[in-house]
């Protein structure tokens, strides 16, 4: 047993922070707030290239031939950079999807990688994925439609439905939308779908679409394949999750060393001191659970994935949620102003618990398992 | 203990029930947030029509031009407007709240002459600039400068967290005179005109998006020697003085605001069927019975401000529970709504501006030492008593 | 409109902190630690003398007339005080049977008041109620017999039926044992109770009895007064708790004062100070819902006393268990001895917070009164 | 990362589980907590048995007479023990793992060959001598003095916390030989025989009632010089130096155990009915999920000592995450309880004890000022950097 990261897991991590701190720097995502399409579609094809969405892929369709483990070392690198777009569907088609080969007839009509979709026509659903994934270069979305996880009362998980009908993110910046249901997996030419923008999203950087009609599309997977996305997809939000908060941790660190109030760093304080401590536990237990549950995936008698996917996704949440939270407060006033990007990391929070079952369903997941 | 309304109560409440059903049928329409000249016209409007009726300043007193009411008639006030969703106190809240009480306890005859009138009638804005970006929860550390000049005072240095400064025609200002290092003691409060030349305003944007606050360049800002209230230096007492015009009735609107909107939760989960789930139930519940103690506890500071005065100890333990409580309300909003909360609107939006709840007018940590050091009696830290000495 | 406590009421308040301070003082208490009579006759007496079981006796009963506000002033002290015995339900005894007059035939045999009950023979019940009740010195304990408020699984609160059968609380001390269900109020005489001491009670001052067979008892009161003992108990309850969780307070900032580590008071650093304040939001709070619920009691219109008595009871209950808790991290390994008082607040917290319903059930009730 | 574990870790898994099967048919049976000569002979009549079985001292190295074994096969030691409810290390706990490994990191090659054998066979037990009355989280202002006279050192003062102190044969005890203010630096390290003239034992009882704990009162005690582990002054660091000791294993037992608990609530709840409660399901359900993530951990942990020799910072994470997800799972345990939970039993005992978590061996707010200044490198508090200095 060893559960530290691998040499080759360290410079996965490594690898792709750099890649985002170099494609991704805050500064330029930060231009594209509140534009419909927040998605740099270079960016998105470099991450493509060092494997982002197929390290799962076996190594004879491509890809890295990797396990959900490497997978959830590299999310939490894209939810530290707040990298937007599609990256849980995109990496799902790729491993899920892609891995089936796509539909049969189609699956040899790849389009040219990150190239336009061809205009008109029918979509090429199997072939779209089985080609653009393997090219690692497709934006694929997805729509959550009425399953299990579908709430009384109109909000419903996933890219889902609400009051405000069923919200999409990033439908602009799509080459593909992956309808999920209980019973398959479809996928959609997202530019046959009737959908109009919304005025504002909570995100600044994950802009949203209102579905009004939603056309029939190509089938790719059956109730297994739906079954694993909706496992997987909790996974990877959660992934996303530990990154968020632990960037949200090195930025209150950071300014409560450099700020000054009544005379001395205000980090000297011991209330600044013990949210900070807060953060720090939330960061390391939640990062732990992940990372249990990626290997409860990968290592058939190691763990109960069901129980410890959800019991990661909910600790993960929650670091998010509340370590947002604490950064802006030990931020101060600073912390309330536009400018300073805590704020981009709560509300990408809010994205990711909302695209996540609620707090109690994971509970009495867990609770079920017991 | 008697929380029956008096018989003169309950006519102020009937009189005021009466008037509110014909003012506010004719009304304009409420203008959008960002519409500042707009906001300026309608809020000033209302406090017009309040001031006409004879409710322009029910907690100011007589001499003052106010209805010198107690604050238990100002509490029957207020759940009247609120019950009837007149508008709040918008632009005019700086004046008729803080620079108007302070201008009573502690203006010359002229000031009092000069200034209380308008702000009652309606007629001039004022803004705070009391915050910096280097003394936020620290005020004492404020560094803007008054040099004396002749009969001027030339005001240099920078403001923050400044409310609705875009449409404001005076300023209540704290600035340096003393030495530097000279904390709470070098303080001096002044009247600053907007239109004074070398001020510039540049509104902020908060994490909501709004341009609620902005900040205020001051370089140098002629202002009058005759615009200073207090002694020179003794700026701090004067702007401390208000809190004593305080009498626990700070949050009122928004507290049963608040209570109204558990009602609406509870309403809308019913409807949908979420009110299913005993766990939102559950935390609808324990919320509300926070929200109805501290209604208890607001009855309790009125009544203590009635008798004393002063709103006593019960408005900090309000402020630092009440933060809170509007957090958790809006986090419970925020789960119910789901994925819809990802739209824009009034629960993210409440969300958001919820967080600057534990930060604004004394961060909840500092809200905890105030508690701590002056209700409790435990010692200041040691690092803090020097430098505050 | 006046919410402060009248000078009738600041006066009852002082004499009874008064009494408590010479009759109850915490160092007699603590003699009487785990033993099966923690109650001593004489100063029970002494507070019946002062008319904490008789404040809401009519004045033509022999009582002074007052509401549940007095009371639950009254009760906050003996609550602060750690007074043990039977307090609430012989206070309920006295308002609620008490005003009932007793059941018919027996009225007319009042017992000597504070005497022993006369030895063998049929218990007088209803008499010996209105009698000593109006003497003011009976000590009259309860029972609540599976109602409503049972819950599945065992422990149900009132001095109830858990795991280990019915537990009431100072047996050997009563004079007469209620027996609260649904349908009415029965006395019982404790001496015909078949029981048997429990070794060690978690209150060490208050002592508990496994019933294993209850006898029939006189009936003393119908469904409307079960009703109303039921809902009254909820107040007393909470504002023991009240008391508890303010006692708690004075003695966690009196320690912080007082203690030095790393050259200063404790009470000085931050994370001292902040569970103080803590604390200070809870015992306010839970005190203010208290009088608001007292009030929609005797005040009808000021409020809904159903929902205001289970918000105060569910504040009062957090209050005195978060309260008593803290007081123990605030007094660090000494709060860990015995020696120091500050356990026996907490286990009294818990003493008080299973006699009323669970949290979970207090929150229902106030969300459908909304 | 690899959750699996090698054919040697899993061969030492079943050798364990096969010698535990036999062994513990035959065990007595376990003592009343009250009588600390039966408690003695139960814990080192098992320890014992284990150093027999060549399980002595697993995590010590070989040359000191232990296994050698990594963190991660004494990982696997703990969960079979636990999960074959094997007898704890009880009143062996001082000698097994900090006062051995004390004396294997500085003691001479005298100590070492008077003092590990015994431990490690269950002959010797220790207890600690370092909390006092006025020194508890601020461990360097312990005042107990120790005055050198020819050979021996004559110690005077009171200790605190001393577990076990009835039945021990030796005490780990600091002492002050440097200056009064000397702090961290005046402290001295040494062995002292529990049966020395002028050494009093007084049982302390705890909020439990239980009597694991005791006061020391030394009155003048002669203690040699030989017995001085380290240099006199140089006792801090030596006591320290366990810590690096520590790999990540020191809660492994509790932990599990509380895992196991969390089956049994569940599965009781199931049979009486609760379990119906969806607000119960999901408290469990949580607390269930944070004890995974704390499995997760303490996993972490042990790779991270198994390849770097010390523990990392997983450590304090754990004690104040576990300390306080202790609490709440006795909260739980008591409400399910009811008023059952009123007669003293193992939920009131657990739910009683579970307070002590935040505060021994360093208050919850001390751990949280390691994690801010240790790990996160957040600045000292001014005044305490002066002290501490």
């Amino acid at each position: 047993m060893d559960f530290e990261l691998s040499e080759d897991e360290g410079a996965l991590a490594r690898a792709l922070r750099s890649i985002c701190a170099n494609r991704f720097p805050l500064e330029s995502l930060r231009s594209r707030e509140l534009q419909p399409d927040t998605v740099d579609r270079e960016s998105w094809r470099e991450l493509a290239e060092a494997g982002v969405f197929s390290l799962r892929t076996s190594e004879d369709g491509g890809g890295l031939g990797l396990g959900a483990a490497a997978v959830s070392v590299v999310f939490e690198e894209l939810g530290r950079a707040l990298v937007p777009g599609p990256l849980v569907a995109s990496e799902l088609a790729a491993s899920i999807i892609g891995m089936t080969g796509g539909t049969e007839g189609n699956a040899g009509s790849p389009l040219p990688a990150g190239g336009p979709l061809p205009a008109g026509g029918p979509l090429p659903a199997g072939g779209l994925l089985a080609g653009q994934v393997r090219a690692g270069v497709a934006l694929v979305g997805q729509i959550h439609l009425g399953d299990s996880w579908e709430r009384a009362g109109g909000s419903f998980p996933g890219s889902g439905r609400g009051r405000d009908g069923i919200l999409v993110e990033h439908l602009a910046s799509l080459d593909a939308l992956v309808v999920v249901s209980e019973r398959c997996l479809q996928v959609v030419d997202p530019r046959v779908v009737d959908a109009e923008p919304v005025d504002r999203s909570l995100d600044p950087l994950t802009p949203l679409w209102r579905v009004a009609r939603l056309p029939e599309g190509e089938e790719v997977g059956g109730p297994e394949h739906s079954r694993r996305w909706r496992s997987e997809e909790v996974l990877l939000g959660a992934a996303l999750c530990v990154g968020v908060a632990a960037a949200t941790l090195d930025m209150a660190v950071a300014y409560a060393m450099q700020r000054r109030q009544f005379g001395r760093p205000v980090g000297s304080f011991q209330a600044v001191k013990h949210i900070c401590a807060d953060m720090l536990v939330r960061v390391e237990e939640s990062r732990c659970a992940l990372h249990a549950a990626a290997l409860a995936i990968d290592q058939p008698g190691v763990g109960d994935p069901v129980r410890s996917v959800a019991g990661a996704a909910l600790l993960a949440t929650r670091a998010a949620l509340a370590c947002s939270k604490a950064c802006i407060q030990v931020h101060g006033g600073m912390g309330f102003t536009w400018e300073i990007p805590a704020h981009l990391y709560l509300a990408r929070s809010r994205v990711l618990a909302s695209a996540m079952p609620g707090a109690g369903e994971l509970e009495e997941v867990v609770a079920s398992r017991l | 203990m008697d929380l029956r309304y008096s018989a003169e109560e309950e006519e102020l409440r009937r009189s005021l029930r009466a008037w509110l059903a014909g003012v506010l049928r004719g009304l304009p329409q409420k203008p959008r947030p960002d519409d500042w000249d707009a906001r300026r016209r309608y809020d000033m409007g209302w406090q017009r029509l309040l001031y006409e009726a004879g409710y322009g300043g029910v907690d100011w007193p007589k001499d003052a031009g106010g209805r010198g009411s107690s604050p238990v008639e100002q509490l029957v006030f207020l759940e009247e407007l609120q019950r009837a969703r007149a508008p709040g106190v918008g632009v005019g809240f700086v004046g008729l709240l803080h620079a108007g009480p302070t201008i009573i306890a502690e203006g010359s005859a002229a000031q009092r002459a000069r200034y209380l009138q308008p702000i009652l009638a309606g007629e001039e804005v004022w803004c705070q600039g009391f915050s910096e970006p280097d003394a936020g929860s620290d005020l004492a550390a404020l560094k803007t400068r008054a040099v004396r000049d002749g009969d001027d005072y030339v005001v240099s240095g920078q403001k923050i967290w400044t409310s609705h400064a875009q449409v404001a025609d005076l300023c209540e200002l704290l600035v340096r005179t003393g030495t530097e290092g000279s904390r709470h003691r070098g303080i001096t409060w002044l009247v600053m005109p907007m239109d004074a030349p070398g001020v510039e305003v540049r509104p902020l944007r908060t994490i909501a998006g709004s341009s609620e606050f902005s900040e205020l360049f001051l370089d140098e800002v002629r202002i009058p020697v005759a615009n200073r209230v207090g002694a020179e230096n003794d700026g701090w007492r004067v702007a401390m003085v208000t809190f004593a015009f305080e009498r626990g009735t700070a949050f009122v609107a928004e507290l049963l605001e608040s209570m109204e909107l558990m009602r609406l939760l509870a309403a809308s989960a019913k409807e949908s069927g979420i009110w299913d789930d005993p766990c939102l139930r559950q935390r609808l519940g324990s919320l509300a019975a926070e929200l109805d103690a501290l209604w208890a506890l607001t009855r309790r500071n009125v009544s203590e401000a009635s008798r004393s005065g002063v709103p006593g100890i019960g408005g900090s333990v309000f402020k630092l529970a009440f933060s809170e409580l509007r957090q958790s309300m809006a986090d419970l909003w925020m789960d119910i709504e789901g994925r819809s909360a990802l739209v824009w609107g009034e629960p993210a939006d409440m969300w958001v501006n919820s967080l600057s709840r534990t930060i604004a007018a004394g961060t909840s940590q500092v809200q905890r030492n105030i508690l701590a050091e002056r209700v409790l009696g435990l010692p200041k830290e040691p690092s803090t008593r020097t430098l505050e000495g």
